[in-house]
């Protein structure tokens, strides 16, 4: 549990990379976490191509997991394209982030890589399934 | 299902010694309860519910006592401890109907339920006055009931294939009935009351054919042969975990995602929302959508256990024992005068279900005589009242056998009968 | 209902040394458990869903294992053994909430089962398009969504109490809207968010002035404090088994009988039923018209067992323990800074549930924290949006007590508090 | 078992007492057991005054326990005023069988009671409190 809490993730949640609501923006999203209700935007800028993410900011409330979370996804997106985006693999951010995550706090790590997919893919996006052990 | 689906399919493989029913019955505890006379249970009413292996009873208790909390959303290791449970419980039902994904199970307290869940909510949702939709005259009245409610409710009519003198779906009324374009089939996988096994891959081809989605329960083959959905085709089924040596208070209502996905809520409350506030609620996922309130955990996780204690024996062999035991029992119940037999003669279509009549004698008068003979069988219209009627009989005695039964079982019942008639004669 | 009855009764009468909770975890085998860390565990989240006593955990063990058949009908010793059984679990449930007879208790899953009957059954049959209803603003979801639906599909209109900044409900506000003529006011006997007993009689005399009848939803009551529904005089009453030390999915409704025999079945299919034919069927007496299928034989036998176990500590001890429980961590709580506790301050009127939120820290992470030191609680809306909503909060941390909880237990929530703290500071 | 057939009941089924349809009658009515189905008619007639049984009959199809005890119940029955079959307990007509009768099979051997309770009253009457702990 402080293994869940070490110092790298209590650090990112004190001081988020990338907080904020990017506008003008790119792309934009909006989706929540039905376990606790929490909510989170994502806009991005993209380059003239627009296929390459320039910046990116992450809004809303959340717990020390999901905001640290989307601070440490965020923090790698600039230069990317969206391919690259749409082709990430859920539990890189997992491994990422650490630390051992508990189911219950799943939705909570992941909530981030699902806006950030339902913001490059223009629609809702699922819950991973290393998610879906646990439901809303 | 592989065997009821082809009838006649199976043939020259049997293998009635793939395990002994009286070997299995030291692990069911019941069996160590002397009756009430001291005579050996002779458990035959499989077909109302099944006694629970010590497996199941120990994994109820365990959970109960170790890994209990209310499950979903609970952040601590309790709770993470029983949600695994309850869904590895929903992933093992998954793998033993052959779902495409453990998201298509919605457990419900018992088949009935699940009947009833895709008639409030499917039903009132797709429904129209004027529709039609079809079921059978040797359904349980769980297949049944729910569906004239809804008819009546929307103005649909319900009709019924009929059944021939021995007691299976005639294919000609099958097939007229369908040429009138019902919305949906609901049809038993067998007959409790007659022990038929239908034909369910032709009904499901023949149906879709027709253009209507198909509604399997499966309450009295799940538990006695292999069921497989996809191989079958079918769009929903149920069955009842007490029937197939689980819990009672369990059951499960499988459906195709896109059907659950496209259907209403049926009870509304927790867990089976996102968002709710004063104006209004937005749906969970599935099947989490169906599943209003604190599920029946426990009892999902025991159904698991049941599951895997039949997988451990092997569905097909469980049907071959039945099937063996089903010839073993016809045979000498065919040899006793005064002794009526319903259902088919064919051993290929007909499961581990006898229904009879004995010349004279009431069943309740049977089944009493039974019980002081230690032999508990059922009597009674066995909540298919239709059937009673197409026969026109008040009542049959059932004998339904299981896992645990073995041929000295078979050779208690054919006594009990003469001790029966010995007594009225 | 009499200590939440009269909020305020029952002061000086406290008897805080009725049963050590220290002692009773002996008779729960979860506390046998070590926690992950190796820490004793805590279990502060009773509101959730409650342990399980070894007697209640071994009632249902032997139930399936030496007295289980199917229930009704069964014409041998083990299904009359069982069947009485069963039925001796509805007249214990009958006892214990002060109902007329056993015929008005119905078996349903839980509580959000039994409020959804009412809504199918009842509301169907009664609420027409232009009617209002009333529920409040610190319901359940399961007193809430049931009722959206419901005045959805007729067209009625649901209003709902306010609550005041202290977490209780309106009186002006009540007043105001059973002006308005309601047909039903569906209120909780206890707040599962915020702890508030609700003053029932209050409640029920004036609904009735107004010519509405009352549903009570006591899922976080009835497991806590003395239920008479005679002595309340409300119409329905809604309960969980699992919240109380029972089984899961076995609850109950509650309801006068006339009223049973008024409403049209909910589900329907096998033991519901007195006739069936091809054109229609008749129901069968209550409560049985309500029990669709073959019922959670075995968690209403262990829910007997589960309210023997509470009514042999006495119901009057369980509250006033919980009542001194509440009182201590009320005091200790609000002494640590940073701590914003939610719900009434008198704990004449503030059940054993206690709703907070710590300055700058998510719930979330209070639970995992909270984990780590042993200690169960809940973190979250707990089933209650509007709650959230109202007081503008994603979530909260719920401690709640039971009678196997003690001081130690509130020791453990104080320091439990004090090192998410730290660790957050 | 033995016991609960013993010669007395089988001998009253094979040979019941008052069988039959009285045609015409006073009273009538028809009845049935949810538990199994069968269903019996019961009719009477009475004497001038209207108040006093003269002739009785029963009819219907049913298990040795129902046959049974509608014989020995109308066996006792002429002569006996409405009044007094009014006051009739249940308990009495099952010490009469003089056999031990299980729970499950209490709603036969009170059927024809009931039957009877509902001629004398006009409309149905509710299973005897005895049959109460087994439902159809
Ligand atoms: C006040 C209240 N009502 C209803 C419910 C629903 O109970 P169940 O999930 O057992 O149906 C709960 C459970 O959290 C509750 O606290
Ligand atoms: C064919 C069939 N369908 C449905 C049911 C209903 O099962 P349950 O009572 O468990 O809901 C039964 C049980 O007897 C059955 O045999």
């Amino acid at each position: 549990m402080d293994n869940l809490y070490r110092d790298f993730i209590l650090e990112h949640y004190r001081n988020p990379h990338n907080k904020g609501f990017l506008d003008p923006h790119d792309l934009h999203f909006d989706d929540s976490n039905p376990t606790c209700g929490d909510e989170m935007s994502m806009t991005l800028r993209l380059d003239a191509g627009g296929e390459t993410i320039t910046d990116v900011g992450f809004d809303g409330r959340g717990c020390a997991i999901s905001q640290a979370s989307a601070s440490i996804l965020t923090d790698g997106l600039r230069g990317q394209s969206l391919d690259q985006v749409r082709a990430m693999n859920p539990k890189d951010l997992l491994d990422e982030l650490g630390v051992p995550i508990g189911p219950a706090r799943l939705k909570c790590a992941l909530l981030s890589y699902k806006v950030l997919q339902g913001a490059v893919r223009g629609g809702e996006f699922e819950w991973p399934a290393e998610a879906e052990s646990m439901t809303g | 299902m592989t065997t009821q689906m082809t009838p006649g399919s199976g043939v020259g493989s049997r293998i009635p010694g793939a395990f002994s029913g009286t070997a299995l019955r030291t692990d069911f505890p019941v069996f160590d309860r002397p009756t009430g006379t001291g005579k050996r249970l002779v458990y035959l009413d499989a077909a109302a519910s099944a006694p629970k292996p010590r497996r199941v009873i120990e994994t109820i208790a365990d959970a109960y006592g170790h890994h209990y909390a209310n499950v979903h959303r609970g952040i601590y290791e309790l709770s993470e401890d029983a949600t695994a449970r309850f869904e590895a419980a929903r992933a093992t039902v998954a793998r033993f109907v052959g779902a495409a994904s453990p998201r298509e199970i919605v457990f419900a307290r018992n088949a009935t339920e699940a009947i009833n869940l895709v008639a409030y909510s499917w039903g009132r949702a797709n429904l129209r006055a004027g529709d039609r939709m079809l079921t059978t005259q040797l359904e349980h009245h769980a297949n049944i009931v729910p569906w004239q409610q809804l008819c009546r409710e929307v103005g649909a009519t319900l009709d019924y294939v009929s059944i021939t003198d021995d007691g299976r779906l005639d294919p000609d009324d099958l097939r007229a009935h369908l040429a009138n374009g019902p919305k949906l089939v609901a049809v038993a996988g067998v007959s409790n009351a007659l022990g038929t096994i239908n034909p369910l891959t032709e009904i499901v081809r023949l149906a879709h054919e027709a253009g209507a989605l198909v509604l399997v329960d499966a309450a009295q083959s799940a538990p006695h042969m292999p069921t497989d959905v996809a191989a079958l085709g079918c769009d929903f089924l149920a069955l009842s975990g007490h029937k197939m040596l689980g819990p009672s208070g369990i059951g499960v209502l499988w459906a195709r995602r896109e059907l659950l996905e496209a259907m209403p809520p049926f009870m509304t409350g927790g867990s089976m929302i996102i968002k709710v506030t004063l104006d209004g609620a937005e749906w969970n996922e599935v099947p989490y959508k169906f599943e209003a309130g604190t599920p029946a955990i426990v009892e999902a996780i025991g159904l698991g256990e049941a599951i895997n204690y039949l997988t451990d024996l092997g569905m097909d062999a469980v049907r071959e024992h039945e099937r063996y035991l089903f010839e073993q029992a016809w045979a000498a119940l065919r040899e006793i005068p005064g002794v009526r037999l319903l259902g088919p003669d064919d051993p290929a279509i007909h499961a581990g279900v006898i229904s009879f009549v004995l010349d004279g004698i009431h069943p309740h008068d049977v089944a009493t005589v039974f019980d002081s003979e230690g032999v508990a069988v059922r009597a009674g219209h066995h909540c298919a009242q239709p059937v009673m009627q197409r026969y026109d009989i008040p009542a049959t005695t059932r004998a339904s056998f299981y896992v645990y039964n073995d041929t000295d079982d078979v050779e208690a019942l054919a006594s009990a009968i003469r001790a029966c008639q010995n007594l009225f004669s």
